[in-house]
């Protein structure tokens, strides 16, 4: 077993997540490389979008912007901003939206906007950007953060975008015919919504990492689903793929620049 | 019908004092050179809108030209915080910064029925999320053949709008090509409008029978700036400068390593200071 | 994800009895050969939309598939009446033909509400005139910001939207050019859709950035159908056969000779009938 | 002077009011002659909008239905048609529409869907296809047509697109902002609004043609501005640049049969 990161192990995680079939709505960063990783193996035909209006692209290094030439040069076409939330997003073609966010609650809930009081932010967050109609539009939502007290929190100081909103059936009752977030993709673990509370609960652990080390790192009780797996290792061709295309991505910003 | 300015003649013209401004581009096309000049041109009291306010709408809150901000993500691409932007909300230096704070999708519908001519936009959103709560122009509306409630907002009409582009002819027409953004409809909901372009062509020539063109009649001023989207990019003509968002993020963190910054590279300089940029990236990408 | 099938097959697969169809096509791209797929396979109590229902629209409601037709102008462009429509509506013949009437920006935005997923469009619209007297599908909603009453109209969401384009690849992914009319929110807008195309080709190979491409896993069945939009145009391989729309006035200006044209034209022949249609019409536009 | 028929005064009046630097919606037919009639005469310069989506168009021949190819070939681009009734027309960015239609009254509103009632009409018209909207969202309105006593009516059988409404302030009161028809332009005269009462006014008379011609076949008591002119006679340049265009569209027409 090769030496890895938790931060490959969560990429990893993530992609393997993608089957071939899917419409992936993705955001810059983590969710970006895990989609091109899903790509670049098991799933060589998934669809990517980025909300820059790219459709099918097909990226040989990671964008440092959502809307990098890059993108548009490998697509299928590029559709304008409006269209592309209105046909695209609305119209209920994506089937998986990737999301993360400064603060999670356990019912996946994102904050994306400040830390402390909107009017009197202690930190302004860049904000919701796409994510609040990511949340509701797509047919499921997939989340990808590390874990940490900070940012698992108890109770978020504002909701940017909504998951299983108070738990149970409130999502449902608010109108909304999506799945919302059906997994939580974290540096420790992978977390799925209880099918009754709907509060995210451990599904799988990444190897070496014990509970205690995840409730530390959680702002609340952290619940286990009744069989916990152990989350397969980092295969030897995947940390060779990830990590190629993050060589790539550095070595062709660097030229860029 | 669009006339052909030198970019300093454009702002003076277009853009004045209390003025609601939309410069628009998606990463793509962001019209760095027109920001500096508005910059330098010392205009006060505006409100900014964009969806992705970046680099210079950071430089532009920082240099106290802004009295209030519409918006949906506001970020250093792929690098983190907009520190002037985060300086104004969260400890109001130069000075106070209102926000009125939507998601993107709501301001792309915004903007596309300020171009469509409508009082307001209807669309699937702002379900579950606390941004309705602080932002009264977020409402809803049932539809009257099912009664769903849609969310509504008021169109963006800006005062001025100002994009970049690839080409214009020389009658003012203008082409874009690449990712698109939302700047066609922040120009056809404006009053009035500047682009600047990489060149001006006599004509198109042989091009797809849908490209994106805005036609003259549409467009109030035309300014030829090479690399005026300087570091942003230009599909065709060169590309993004992601070492320069990088070093943004050094630059603008403190108030002192800002003024200096904007100082030497935006007051004690000309729009032609871009063509450099322009030229030396061209190189670089062959 | 798109299946390549033969029209026939396509057609079974997608159209059934009762079903709400739309075929588009604005005057170019028109749908004929899979319209007499249709008709050949003898379905009924159609519901059919369409801005501008013209010759296979009134061959369609003349051959009896027809109960209700949605629509904003039916009429042979440039030439005049539909025969077999003012034939279905003054008389009855074959049977009674209940009709939805709106205006183009109406269905122009049904269409496009379809394809964003809303349950309706609004729009400035329909003051003055009697349409809403006649059409209890256009309501009134009020902007909650400026107060004015805006025209609304429920989204268009047929059960199968059929077009036709001048390519498909070989993943599905189909192209478009020219003339765009609804087509490309007609197939967003619908559960099922079938493209007909001039030619299905390994890939498109260099093209507009922002070319009009519907994605393969939007599109319901493909099938290659060179000359499938004659007597109408494809914009780079032939013309508009303006002959024929002027000679179908007198064809469908008797039920007797519309009968007999039909049996002979279509009834007794095979969507391969057309290629020789696309053929003869590229020569004479060389 | 040359022989010329009243169609043809007809086309060129029209022709005549439209300026270098109007933007303009033209209908096939009529319209479309008159607006080309302007471009390849007095006003090279004027805009031509074709609600198929053809945007600055400049055929060489008339297109015998709205979307021929040639308009878009001659564009200088061409849209979609929801963007055309959006961003184009309801937008506002169409100075003059031209209409024309099967019944009109004295305060120009037309008819264009049936004859008889409704729910069983003595003849089924086309319908209104882009008239209902290019009636309130243009600038101002120009409408062409022939005139007799079946089509200048006292009363429509059906309101297709609003004219002056009941007359007077009736329009304004609609809410509209935009002039309505400023312009009605037959085969025997030029009619504007009046002032006050919007009642379309006879102002100009073509050459030749009586005022007992004009009440003959007009279905109300025409009424006539305090000074009337005499509609200048076509010129020679005129009547050649529109025969010659007549010619080159039958002449292409039928070779593409």
């Amino acid at each position: 077993m090769a030496d890895y990161k938790p931060n490959e192990m969560m990429t990893i995680a993530a992609a393997r997540a993608l089957k071939n079939e899917d419409v992936c709505f993705v955001g810059i960063g983590m969710p970006s490389a895990a989609a091109n990783l899903a790509r670049l193996s098991h799933a060589p035909g998934v669809t990517l979008i980025y909300e820059s209006g790219t459709l099918a692209t097909k990226p040989t290094v990671l964008p440092l912007s959502i809307g990098d030439g890059e993108l548009c040069e490998t697509a299928l076409t590029t559709v304008s901003v409006p269209e592309m939330f209105r046909y695209w997003l609305q119209g209920g073609r994506i089937s998986i939206g990737f999301l993360g966010g400064a603060q999670i609650d356990k019912f996946a809930n994102l904050n994306t906007t400040v830390v402390g009081p909107y009017d009197k932010p202690k930190v302004r967050l860049p904000g919701g950007g796409g994510a609040p109609e990511i949340a509701i539009s797509c047919g499921e939502i997939f989340i990808i953060m590390a874990q940490g007290k900070r940012s698992f929190v108890d109770k978020l100081d504002f909701v940017t975008s909504v998951g299983h909103a108070q738990g149970g059936d409130s999502r449902a009752k608010l109108g909304l015919k999506t799945k919302g977030p059906t997994r939580l993709i974290t540096d420790l673990a992978m977390f799925e919504p209880d099918p009754e509370t709907k509060e995210m609960t451990v599904v799988s652990i990444h190897p070496g990492v014990t509970r205690e080390q995840i409730q530390e790192n959680t702002g609340w009780k952290v619940r286990y689903a009744a069989k916990v797996a152990e989350t397969p290792p980092p295969t030897a061709r995947e940390l060779e793929v990830l990590r190629d295309l993050h060589a790539r991505t550095a070595r062709v910003q660097g030229e860029a620049a | 019908m669009a006339r052909i300015l030198s970019l300093a003649e454009a702002v003076k013209s277009a853009v004045h004092d209390g003025d609601t401004v939309a410069m628009e581009g998606f990463t793509h096309l962001i019209p760095h050179a027109a920001g500096h000049e508005i910059i330098r041109q010392g205009r006060k009291h505006l409100t900014l809108i964009r969806m992705t306010p970046d680099l210079i709408y950071d430089q532009l809150i920082g240099m106290g030209c802004v009295d209030k901000l519409v918006f949906s993500w506001g970020g250093n691409p792929g690098v983190g915080s907009l520190h002037r932007f985060r300086d104004a909300v969260e400890n109001g230096w130069p000075h106070k910064l209102g926000i009125e704070e939507h998601s993107h999708a709501a301001m792309a519908n915004a903007y596309e029925a300020g171009a469509a001519g409508l009082p307001c936009a209807i669309f699937r959103g702002y379900i579950g999320t606390d941004l309705p709560k602080v932002n009264p122009n977020i409402k809803r509306v049932k539809c009257p053949f099912t009664g769903e409630e849609l969310a509504a907002i008021p169109a963006h009409r800006p005062d001025v709008a100002i994009i970049h582009a690839q080409r214009a002819d020389k009658a003012g027409n203008i082409m874009l090509e690449g990712v698109l953004g939302v700047q066609k409809e922040a120009v056809l909901a404006a009053k009035r409008s500047i682009v600047t372009v990489e060149e001006i062509v006599d004509d198109f020539g042989p091009r797809s029978l849908n490209a994106v063109i805005l036609p003259s009649w549409t467009i109030g001023y035309v300014a030829e700036v090479p690399g005026g989207a300087f570091p942003s990019y230009a599909q065709g003509y060169y590309p993004r400068n992601n070492a320069f968002y990088k070093e943004w993020d050094n630059i603008a963190r403190e108030r002192d390593s800002f003024l200096a910054w904007m100082k030497t590279n935006v007051l004690e300089k000309s729009p032609g200071a871009f063509a450099a940029h322009a030229r030396k990236m061209r190189t670089a990408a062959e």
